[in-house]
């Protein structure tokens, strides 16, 4: 199977339910375990609620969600033509957050990291960024694919 | 015994679409449930409130019975 | 309110189960009732089971499709670039149907009119067909939002 669709919505807060249970209508494609798809959902969430705080800073913008869909898995860019991060490698850090009078958790990449098998952060500041994560599903009785 | 344990809980694991007919049995549930209460047909926003569950989470879940996709389609096709 | 998504996703029939949930999570927002959703996901499927079996005949291609939320309704735009309608007239009929090899009803266009307020087929033979739609739905209650 191979499949893939391409996203563009509002960056509005209402739009983060929205967004995780798009990408979870065209993951059930694989018919994954509940777990699996609640960990691909939450990883989502965290991706879509950076680029609409940080990257527009709760301002208006486009995000741009892709999702392509494999035998065993599925591959999610996330992306914002936001602010961007100027030091990836201190973002990514556990318990690191620019805002921390939002009482932010600063645990956003950490839980993308956990709960995907790969995250890539591609960003330039003043043009954007590009969360790539990927998360394969374990085999599963073909049978029961809906 | 660990492995047997793995064993047992990934071929039991629950697949997306058998927990989304549940939840949409559920919401049919709500849905009577609230109609009977108010008189009339409750909102999306209700019944994921009954539910306490995002609303989108209702509507995908709904989408897992919904009745024929294509009212005129031939089954068969 | 005012909220807008634009989703394009491969012609393939897997997805118009797909197509279906992205619209009814989208509308969700603006609180319909099941009934409501129902019959925007019917008119939904049927534009999209259109650009499938006879836009793209199905072949390959990429299907748009277009959302707008405002105060009391949806507006929706499903597009593809594929054959496209010679007489759009004729199409629009009901039982008219250019596949009768198939078995198809030639209801598609019929069932859209009906659950939908206005649609607009602008079509060029060779380039492709767009369809607009519109449902409004009853006033709600704001406090019920979640
Ligand atoms: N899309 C983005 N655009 C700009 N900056 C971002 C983006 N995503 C993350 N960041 C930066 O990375 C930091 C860490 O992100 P995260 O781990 O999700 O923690 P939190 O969101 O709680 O701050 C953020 O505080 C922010 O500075
Ligand atoms: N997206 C499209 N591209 C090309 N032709 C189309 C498209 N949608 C509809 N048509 C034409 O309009 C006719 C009527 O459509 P419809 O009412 O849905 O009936 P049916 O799909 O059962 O044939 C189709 O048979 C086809 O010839
Ligand atoms: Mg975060
Ligand atoms: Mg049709």
């Amino acid at each position: 199977m191979k499949n893939e669709m391409r996203l563009d919505f509002a960056s509005l807060s209402e739009n983060e339910a929205f967004a995780r249970v798009v990408v979870a209508a065209f993951a059930a494609q694989l018919n994954p375990t509940i777990e699996e798809l609640a960990d691909v959902k939450t990883a989502v969430s965290e991706a879509v609620t950076n680029a609409i705080i940080h990257g527009y800073e709760n301002g208006p913008g486009t995000i741009h969600l892709s999702a392509l869909l494999f035998e065993d898995g599925i591959k999610i860019e996330i992306e914002d033509d936001g602010r961007g991060i100027a030091d990836v490698e201190q973002a990514r850090m556990p318990f690191y957050t620019s805002k921390p009078e939002l009482e932010r958790s600063g645990m956003g990449f950490t839980v993308m990291e956990n709960f995907m098998d790969e995250v890539e952060v591609h960003s330039l500041p003043g043009k954007g960024t590009r969360i790539v994560m990927l998360r394969r599903f374990e085999a599963r009785d073909p049978i029961v694919q809906v | 015994i660990g492995e047997i344990r793995r064993y047992l809980r990934d071929n039991n694991a629950i697949r997306v679409s058998r927990s989304l007919r549940d939840t949409a049995y559920k919401a049919l549930q709500a849905r009577e449930k609230l109609t009977n209460a108010s008189g009339k047909d409750p909102t999306v926003a209700e019944i994921a409130k009954e539910m306490d569950l995002p609303r989108e989470d209702v509507v995908f879940a709904l989408d897992a019975i919904a009745e024929p996709v294509s009212l005129f389609e031939p089954i068969y096709h």
